[in-house]
């Protein structure tokens, strides 16, 4: 990630993981991977939102993640760690799909301007350059729920056009995406180690809504691929609180995902 | 009505698979086997499905059983796809892969093995949504030739398939749907905690896609790590997840997972897949070839392969 | 494409059901109310969907009390309906039922006020075949318009539901199919053996239809044996059928499944079924009137009605 | 029912139950509901076939039925005592369309000359004179297996066309039940205490097949309301022996089903 944010008070990956929590209201259900997005979850429960749900693509409902027992990955037992239920992946998939997620969260390896996200391939997926790990659930997250993605803010990820469209945000702008069929969910927000993006409403290009502190535009810019919109009213992010970070660090004390 | 458009590659007609299906004898009776023997009755060119996920009740010693006995022109389908994959790739057993994610664990970074397959044409690989591929699973475990979806549709996945995906605007509701072709695997592998000789399985902890795979695969193949008296089953029905009448072969095979976990008797051997990933880091497919011959080719049976990584069978 | 043809009037428009689903607190919150408090949440007009089955976990308590309150212009659903169903019927709760099968059981022989009702046309009665239905509401519960499949064709079924059905040909196999509607009830009516105050339900014995139509509903009314706590959910998470996140109202009812049986907790109260019966063997619709007034309107609470019925509640 | 086959060696219901008992070879999946198929299920397995499965709509896979505790119904918790494997009805009648089942038995109020069977309305369904119980899983099972009928030979029940198709036989004969989207399954028997019908492979209608001992084609015909085929080759059931008798009635000494 880049370097440009970690101040003396916190880490990017606490910066990412305190802008993440901001965002999970007191009983919303949120489809997360583990890492950041479950570092934001932790933190939200433990500070006003003790009813927040997280889904896991494994097929988990709730777990209980204890302080320093973060678990390694979505898809084995030790996530599921005193669930409330275990079900199989297609039904906890099924429940985006049921509209019962509020937010879903996902990262990659590319995204666009228009919130796509590439986690296949790099180059021609006929003769690629590199073939990554895949989608997992990341396409069904983004095809039904409202989704933040979590990106490093870097140049060769913030591309013009992704490769290749796993994980669709508006497509090519405007109403395509609901034109493709997917008329629920869509990019809510993209959270970077820079600042926080959401989506111009017609257009629905990426667009600058906050700069995270310390953080001047032009680094946003030199470090993307493309130009994103620069609307008048960018708010500086209210930067982590004490309380906030101590907590967050009670969370993962042994550093497993807060670099 | 929607005029009849294309046949799908794993969509067979449906009296054909009826027919398959009714070939099997799906009574109650002894299905106990060898590892190998159950394995042997895989033809090249199947379709064989893994149950389980990334490395949490993977069948490994099936896979593993499968790699010694060289198969080839298979294709594999699994929701997520962990070493097992390394090594079906690298044992040039398969000539298609169905998946919707395929890394030995988030830990240990991408597969070289599958980047040497994929990136340089040596197999054919589709990537699914890992809720399609369990909604096609799901398709065939009920009898219907499809399953309409609100997912893939916008992205490049259908472009890189060789399944050809129909769309349709729903009569209903006006909704635009994507259909998922039922897959029928002909051979599913479930590896379990306990099951009787019959084939009555029973899990515990995440189940997976298992269930749908059992029920969509012309034949299953069960590993288990304790085979028990169908009293016990009969006990506790309502805790059964696979019945006897579509399994044909039951394999006692305690740590028939290992390395990976099999939840209620035995957590991943983190360690014992470390020291795979050093193999391949260091030499990439070479390295993997390596890391077969002596855990794979080499070992007299699964006996002594769990003795060479460490991990003391019960049997 | 198959071009929109009609709304069928049990499946809302998506958004609209996205956005029902999104006005709940889903949290993990305590739901526990009483009975009386929970069955007014209903409103005239609602589709309640009924678990359980002929007279195994029927959620009986809730049904009692919406007779008592004289909800109206219900839909009702339920797989395979019994004495509930007369309830509501001559209850006069009930616009349009549907259900597959309806009898108090085999051995009491045709519904006299189902009869009636059906037969003097004063309810709008939907046959359906019991997998239709139970496709139905998995087909909601899955968030698909609707299900594929290959029952009712060549029945006279179709032709006499307001519900029309469509048909389609397969795009991969050219199969005839027909396409059945989600059904998505504005409330379930659930009864369990054991939940938590937050609602995970968790069900031994035969599970009926009641994890689909749970999910199916836009609200969930869940009437327990027991509360437990969710620390004890928490250890076996791999027994819980229905979600937290899916339940309103949570409430602890013995005996809320008397007199049809709860699996584990007590069996069917075959004499009392015989009394009602008999009351309607009687008099049919009248019989069935007095029986409703001295078992349903005169106790002043469901132990009352344990208590005349020679039940004894726990509580 | 008719009473032509009472003998004093055996009852009706005994009779059909050997009947019944005499299709289901070992290893067969029949699905079936309580009262006679079961009673000759229960005989075939302790008789010649002990790997034979029984579905019930329920939810049930493989119940052990004890004699003397046959269930009463088949969607209760009695029905499911020892079974292997307790399912949702959905998922049981799944397997119907999956083709797990090898043979169906039905009942109903009427059938007709193709085999339809009537559990639904008795009259016009608009204004019916009776409104029976319904379809159950009847038309899921006619509709997905081979099925046989097992139907008290009486003449208001054998009409020519049924007044309501609820479990489709072969609709309106020739290749109609295939045309109307059925493509698999159909009507294999129609077992009375009277005859055994099977369905001519061309006209689809029912045709008679074998007369239970001592019954003349005259107390057939007079008591059904239309004509069957009546082919040159049929044969006499062989009546039930003392051996399936003894064990028949072993099963259910008192008499719940065996009237």
């Amino acid at each position: 990630m880049g370097k440009h944010q970690a101040t003396d008070a916190y880490t990017t990956s606490e910066l990412l993981s305190v802008m993440c929590s901001r965002v999970m209201r007191d009983g919303l259900i949120i489809f997360a991977g583990v890492g950041v997005p479950l570092l934001g979850a932790t933190l939200a429960q433990r500070l006003n939102a003790p009813s927040l749900t997280i889904l896991f693509e494994g097929g988990i409902i709730g777990p209980f993640i204890q302080p320093g027992r973060l678990p390694p990955s979505t898809n084995e037992m030790r996530t599921a760690e005193k669930a409330n239920m275990l079900l199989s992946p297609t039904d906890v998939l099924a429940l985006l799909q049921r509209g019962y997620v509020d937010i879903g969260f996902i990262g990659g390896a590319q995204i666009d301007q228009y919130g796509n996200v590439n986690s296949s391939y790099l180059g021609d997926h006929r003769q690629p350059s590199t073939r990554l790990p895949g989608s997992g659930g990341g396409n069904d997250i983004a095809s039904l729920a409202e989704t933040i993605v979590i990106m490093p803010h870097e140049k060769k990820r913030f591309v013009e056009t992704v490769d290749f469209i796993t994980s669709p945000g508006y497509v090519a702008g405007g109403q395509s995406r609901a034109k493709c069929g997917l008329i629920a969910g869509g990019v809510l927000k993209v959270i970077t180690n820079l600042c926080v993006f959401d989506c111009h409403p017609q257009t629905r290009r990426l667009s600058v809504s906050a700069l995270h502190p310390g953080v001047k535009i032009d680094a946003v810019l030199d470090n993307m691929g493309f130009r994103p919109d620069i609307p008048d009213n960018i708010v500086v992010s209210e930067p982590p609180s004490l309380e906030e970070l101590s907590i967050l660090r009670g969370i993962d004390p042994t550093r497993m995902y807060l670099k | 009505m929607t005029a009849h458009q294309q046949s799908a590659p794993d969509t067979p007609a449906y009296l054909a698979l009826r027919k398959r299906l009714a070939s099997r004898n799906r009574g109650l009776r002894d299905k106990t086997t060898s590892l190998s023997e159950a394995i042997a009755t895989i033809r090249d060119g199947d379709h064989v499905a893994i149950g389980g996920n990334t490395f949490s009740r993977t069948p490994f010693a099936a896979v593993w059983e499968i790699v010694r006995q060289k198969k080839k022109h298979l294709t594999v389908s699994r929701s997520i796809t962990s070493t097992e994959g390394d090594f079906l790739l690298a044992g040039d057993c398969v000539d298609k892969y169905m998946t919707s994610w395929f890394s030995q664990g988030i830990v240990w970074g991408l597969s070289r093995v599958m980047r040497d397959y994929v990136e340089n044409g040596k197999v054919t690989y589709e990537e699914w949504s890992h809720m399609s591929l369990g909604m096609m699973y799901r398709a065939a475990a009920m009898g219907i030739p499809f399953m309409p979806t609100r997912v893939m549709m916008g992205s490049t996945m259908p472009d890189a398939l060789v399944t050809k995906l129909e769309t349709m605007s729903c009569p209903y509701t006006g909704d635009p749907l994507l259909l998922l072709p039922a897959l029928y695997p002909n051979v599913a592998l479930i590896h379990v905690q306990r099951a009787d000789k019959f084939g009555n399985a029973q899990y515990d902890g995440l189940p997976f896609m298992d269930a749908d795979i059992a029920m969509a695969a012309d034949r299953v193949i069960l590993t288990t790590e304790k085979i028990i008296d169908n009293d016990e089953i009969r006990q506790a029905p309502d805790h059964t997840k696979i019945p006897f009448m579509a399994v044909d072969a039951v394999v006692e095979v305690p740590y028939g997972a290992a390395p990976h976990e099999c939840a209620g008797c035995y957590d991943p051997f983190y360690k014992r897949m470390d020291d795979y990933a050093d193999f391949t880091r260091r030499n990439g497919l070479a390295g993997a070839l390596d890391y077969m011959r002596e855990h794979i080719f080499e070992p007299r049976d699964w006996n002594a392969f769990l003795a060479k990584i460490g991990v003391e069978a019960r049997g």
